[in-house]
């Protein structure tokens, strides 16, 4: 018996000195993990916009995100918009509420400050209460528009899609007319030496450039890639060159790479829907903002 | 079909077995050198057929391979401080098969890494010739396929037109690259097949003399089932391992393989593979399949199985060489299964 | 083995429940409804329908169930002759991996019939149970569990013994875990203590095997020596929570990965002993003896498991 | 286990003649699983040496206060705390890195290197040589994985700790799942070779 209550009592400290030993570990780390990822984001945003390391990033540049939510009640769904309100000195954002027809049904200010609607948690709590009872909200994707001094440069997207293997999860960046303008492979799983590939420079480059009409009808083609462009997709020749060459083979579709046209196939196929069911919604917030004299940060 | 049949009995012998004389027809005045130079012999045709559809270039990677399997066996033989045996044939062979499974339009240096992979790691290793688990010619191979992923399913080309065995000797395999038919039914369907090799009795015919896109040495269906009826007429090999697996795919096939259920083409699928070079020459290796009847006939479906199952659903066009790797570890076990009756001991006895 | 017809029963008594919604979805005027080629749903209705209607295209909302706004363009509808199969074709190639949700407008009267069509989720079950007993190995692609794969598996009769506790051990912890994850980790934030909880509940789990094993079946506990204790220094065991969480797992999804993974360990472990006894034979290089020419078999396993890549059944 | 022993002794003791890959064979999963890079090796190495590490001196400290008859249940308290302390470190600081060990980093909890060093060594030992003895199995750990990684890295994608060193590919094969197998037997093999040339060398055997 005694025994017992010894094993117990030495059990219960050690669990206790255990678990206060982890949670000042969580405590002190979890900020530091959603800074560092915050910060491993933005320096891929800035990548994808044409800022590599070290270069300098233009203070007038600024990056507004917008949250995209599937809204839906037993009888009709609609899709809610969370965007940044005003120009500066307004803090705060506004929850827009449009139906599947692209009509506006609602606007309501959502009060969170930068950095609280930056955890989805919280941003979840804002938006549910915004749409008020009897409705479930469910995130779908978040949208970085971004600006130069006030003026729309760029959207970064970001999206995940079936690979041959498991899902791909990349970010693009398109210009305001949906022309893609850079494309990074953030996860994937594919085959090393095979599918792999997709996250060479030499595939990915391939997008740079391409405008939104030809991604519409985006393909690849089995065949390999003329020598000369290869050296351009590899970044081997000079800068002038590179155009020349995006220009020349901006229509044309992508080429698969070798042993691995489903890879190649599901990245193309993935960042044609991305892109174009974007350019679709970005249309109708835009109008219904515009319609509603909404004023927005962008 | 590359290992000593001396070695296995003696295998099973000092396993505590029992001996087991199950194969009636092989008669044992034969040695396992003429056993060995036989299979060689019957493999020959192909390759000289495979010159005059893929070029003169088949037949400098058969060279290098089986030139690089010989001086492995011996090098390893040597070093391991066991009797030289390269003249028996086997490494030979296991060159050869080596040499047949590979695309024709590879590097030949890829065959001496393959060779290496092959005999030192795959066979020597393990207690050398008889005492390996997996046919040493897939295993190098698989290696193959996995080091230069690119190459082993890309390297395809085209038959030659007229004798030109030279046309392809120092292009570049961009150039004139070409998909297996296969791979064509896989990834662009039966409409592609069909404009890129036709269809009909032609096709048929032609697939079965070997005028197709394929691996070197498994093209030509008609040489390839010759050589094997010969080594069945001569006992060398039984006929339950071919007759399963090939029934089997072209059953499976003919369910599964169309559009709907039961509308798949069974002789395409068994003409348009390795599926006749693996169940001639690699299913019946002695020391990787099994002994007794029916566990080779299990043994065989078992393969057919598979490779449908890779051929259809799976990542590959061709799924007989990683078919015939999965099972043949699983032969000791069926053969501990169906064992003989009389042979069993009694039952709950068993360690 | 019991343990074996024990199992058994539970998959069956678990694929039986999964297929209820199946069979309770074709209630109504829709049959079947199936992705047929890229661009193609094919749709079976129980009784004939209106020509006129089901073949004018302005009929019909298609749209993916995660874009509800995004509508997907029908490019032609066909009814059979007898009226009951309808072939949707689109104009972009449908992405197969998610729901698509299908109205019909005015469709025998009724106002409006709205439907999905998605992959059928037993097929993704099954999916998950052949991609943890094959594709993914445990063993031989994932690289778990060697210690105990090394130490079992030279006796056939050890390995099977060994691989249907683990999977037993392995079923009964994962579920536990997801109970544990779902209902009081994560609503109450306390996600870091996972490694912990986890650890614990399999320890909780192996000693409630030992003691039940103990009683029922004396002589293969006795056969198991050391290696029930080394179950819970496992990675295998501790890997399918640590997976089930990082990948929100239902139910039924871990329980199919852990049977498969269960099941794929049981499988390495028969292969490898089987070869192991022949292996004893052999005349092996001295400095390979043990434990370098079992990691070299291993090898070559792995390498016949390759085969498996890319597999997709469903 | 001698209590005279020094710290070298100690150290060395892991990382050669009591090699936790290459000579106990234990914790082989992250071995063959993501030694696929010297890097990869390298920081898997360091949190199992932190974890062994501290996990040892915990133990020795309170080892006059462990009840026998909950051993085994206070090491695997003990060290899956010290995991989840480095697993939050890494994952916070270092994302990229963990993001490469994937779910091995949490598999720390159960490699059996650790719980069979505090049974037999930190257990009984002083704080001093339990810290000596924690640090050389890690050391040994970490130079294993490292040798590993080097092997792989070299000749599956020709570079070395992310720098070209060769310009080529050689083999693709070796940064693939099953080369890890080839390459730990090939290696401990190796290893076993050294082993018996040196004995006979001697006129031991």
């Amino acid at each position: 018996m005694k025994d017992m209550i010894t094993i117990v009592v030495r059990l219960t400290v050690s669990c206790v000195l255990a678990a206060t030993v982890m949670g000042l570990c969580f405590i002190f780390t979890s900020n530091a993990k959603k800074h560092n990822e915050h910060i491993k984001e933005q320096q891929v945003m800035y990548e994808l916009l044409g800022y590599k390391d070290g270069a300098e990033i233009p203070g007038s540049l600024a990056l507004h995100e917008v949250y995209r939510y599937v809204i839906s009640s037993s009888e009709k769904q609609s899709i809610g918009y969370v965007v940044p309100q005003g120009h500066g000195e307004e803090t705060g954002f506004i929850f827009v509420n449009i139906d599947l027809n692209g009509v506006l049904i609602e606007t309501k200010p959502i009060a969170l400050s930068e950095s609280e609607v930056l955890e989805a948690e919280t941003r979840n709590k804002a938006v549910l209460a915004a749409v008020g009872p009897g409705y479930e909200v469910s995130f779908a994707d978040q949208t970085i528009v971004v600006t130069d001094n006030g003026k729309r440069i760029a959207y970064l997207l970001g999206g995940k899609f079936q690979g041959f293997k498991t899902f791909v999860s990349v970010m693009l960046a398109v210009d305001p007319a949906f022309t893609l303008i850079g494309m990074e492979i953030l996860e994937h799983e594919e085959d090393p030496g095979l599918g792999a590939e997709i996250e060479q420079d030499y595939f990915k480059n391939q997008f740079k450039g391409k405008p939104f009409e030809a991604l519409k009808t985006i393909n690849v083609v089995k065949a390999p890639i003329p020598a000369d462009y290869l050296k351009a997709l590899n970044g081997k020749v000079s800068e002038g060159d590179i155009l020349k060459f995006r220009e020349q083979y901006k229509d044309h579709d992508i080429y698969a790479l070798t042993g691995a046209t489903i890879s190649s196939r599901a990245v193309s196929n993935g960042v044609k829907g991305i892109v174009t069911k974007f350019s679709y919604r970005v249309n109708v917030l835009d109008k219904v903002l515009k319609e509603q004299q909404l004023a927005v940060s962008f | 079909m590359s290992k000593q049949q001396a070695s296995d009995d003696l295998t099973t012998a000092k396993a505590g077995l029992w001996k087991v004389s199950i194969s009636p027809h092989l008669k044992s005045s034969e040695s396992v050198e003429k056993i060995m130079w036989t299979v060689v012999a019957c493999l020959v045709p192909s390759l000289i057929l495979s010159v005059f559809v893929f070029g003169i270039q088949t037949l400098i990677i058969t060279a290098v391979s089986v030139i690089s399997c010989v001086v492995v066996e011996a090098v390893s033989q040597k070093t391991l401080g066991r009797k030289v045996t390269i003249k028996d044939g086997s490494a030979v062979l296991t060159g050869l098969l080596l040499a047949f499974v590979i695309p024709p339009g590879v590097s030949p240096l890829l065959p001496i890494l393959a060779a290496v992979f092959a005999i030192y790691i795959g066979k020597h290793l393990l207690g050398g010739i008889g005492y390996n688990f997996f046919n040493p010619a897939l295993l190098g191979r698989a290696f193959l396929l996995a080091s230069f992923p690119v190459a082993m399913t890309s390297a395809w080309l085209t038959p030659i037109e007229g004798f030109d065995i030279f046309s392809h000797l120092g292009r570049s395999i961009d150039a004139v690259s070409t998909a297996t038919p296969l791979a064509v039914l896989k990834e662009q369907g039966m409409v592609a097949f069909t404009n890129a090799f036709g269809s009909g009795a032609s096709l048929y015919t032609n697939f079965f003399l070997g005028w197709r896109p394929g691996c070197i040495g498994e093209t030509s269906g008609f040489l390839l089932v010759l050589g094997g009826l010969y080594l069945i007429y001569r006992g060398y090999i039984t006929w339950h391992i071919p007759v399963s697996l090939l029934g089997t795919i072209a059953v499976l096939t003919w369910i599964f393989g169309g559009e709907s259920y039961f509308t798949g083409d069974p002789l395409l699928a068994l003409l348009s593979g390795g599926a006749l070079l693996g169940a001639f020459y690699m299913a019946t290796d002695y020391v990787t399949s099994p002994t007794t009847k029916t566990s080779k006939i299990i043994f065989g479906i078992g393969i057919g199985g598979l490779t449908v199952l890779i051929r259809l659903k799976g990542g590959y066009p061709e799924g007989i060489c990683y078919a015939i790797l999965l099972m043949n570890p699983l032969s000791t076990v069926l053969d501990s299964w169906f064992k003989p009756k009389r042979f069993a001991p009694p039952a709950g006895g068993t360690k | 083995m019991k343990t074996l017809a024990k199992i058994k029963f539970i998959v069956l008594a678990v694929l039986l429940f999964l297929a209820a919604p199946l069979f309770s979805q074709a209630e109504g005027l829709i049959a079947d409804q199936s992705f047929k080629a890229d661009n193609e749903i094919l749709v079976t209705f129980t009784g004939p329908v209106d020509k006129a209607v089901a073949e004018d295209i302005g009929n019909y909302t298609v749209y993916e169930e995660p874009d509800p706004d995004i509508r997907l363009v029908v490019s032609s509808a066909t009814l059979n002759e007898e009226g009951k199969r309808l072939s949707l074709i689109f104009t972009e190639p449908l992405n197969t991996a998610t729901t698509h949700v299908i109205s019909i407008k005015g469709l025998a009267g009724i106002e409006k019939t709205t439907f999905t069509v998605s992959k059928s989720y037993l097929g993704y079950l099954f999916g998950i149970l052949i991609s943890a007993l094959l594709i993914n190995n445990f063993v031989f692609t994932k690289y778990l569990g060697l210690c105990v794969f090394f130490g079992t598996s030279k006796k056939k009769d050890t390995a099977k013994g060994m691989g249907v506790v683990f999977t037993l051990v392995m079923v009964v912890s994962a579920l536990m875990s997801w109970f544990f994850y779902n209902f009081i980790l994560i609503p109450y934030d306390l996600n870091f203590l996972q490694i912990v909880v986890f650890i614990g509940l399999v320890s909780l789990t192996v000693q409630a095997v030992d003691t039940v094993l103990r009683k029922v079946n004396p002589i293969l506990f006795n056969s198991f020596g050391v290696y029930l204790v080394l179950v819970i220094a496992n990675c295998v065991i501790i890997a399918v929570p640590l997976i089930l969480a990082n990948n929100n797992y239902n139910i039924f999804e871990t329980f199919m990965l852990a049977l498969g993974a269960g099941g794929g360990f049981l499988l390495a472990l028969y292969l490898m002993s089987s070869v192991s006894e022949r292996m004893q034979l052999a005349n092996i290089p001295p400095s390979f003896k043990g434990l370098p020419i079992s990691f070299i078999v291993a090898g070559q396993f792995a390498m016949a498991f390759l085969g498996f890549s890319g597999l997709q059944l469903f | 286990m001698a209590n005279d022993k020094s710290s070298m002794q100690l150290i060395s003791r892991g990382i050669l003649s009591e090699n936790p890959i290459f000579k106990l064979a234990l914790s082989m999963c992250p071995a063959v699983g993501i030694s696929t890079t010297v890097m990869n090796g390298f920081m898997l190495g360091v949190a199992v040496l932190f974890v062994q590490v501290f996990s040892s001196i915990t133990i020795s400290l309170f080892k006059n206060l462990i009840h026998p008859r909950i051993r085994i249940p206070t090491y695997t308290l003990t060290i899956a705390t010290w995991v989840t302390v480095i697993d939050l470190v890494l994952a916070a600081y270092m994302p990229e890195a963990y993001a490469k060990m994937g779910i091995f980093v949490k598999l720390i909890v159960a490699f059996a290197i650790i719980t069979m060093r505090l049974e037999m060594f930190a257990c009984k030992e002083s704080v001093k040589d339990s810290f000596w003895d924690g640090l050389g199995m890690g050391l040994g750990f970490m130079v294993g994985m490292m040798a590993i990684g080097f092997v792989r890295e070299l000749l599956g994608s020709g570079a070395i700790l992310g720098y070209d060193v060769l310009g080529f590919k050689p083999l693709l094969f070796f940064i693939l799942p099953s080369a890890g197998f080839f390459v730990v037997g090939l290696m401990m093999a190796f290893f076993n070779w050294i082993e018996i040339y040196y004995k006979r060398s001697r006129g031991l055997k």
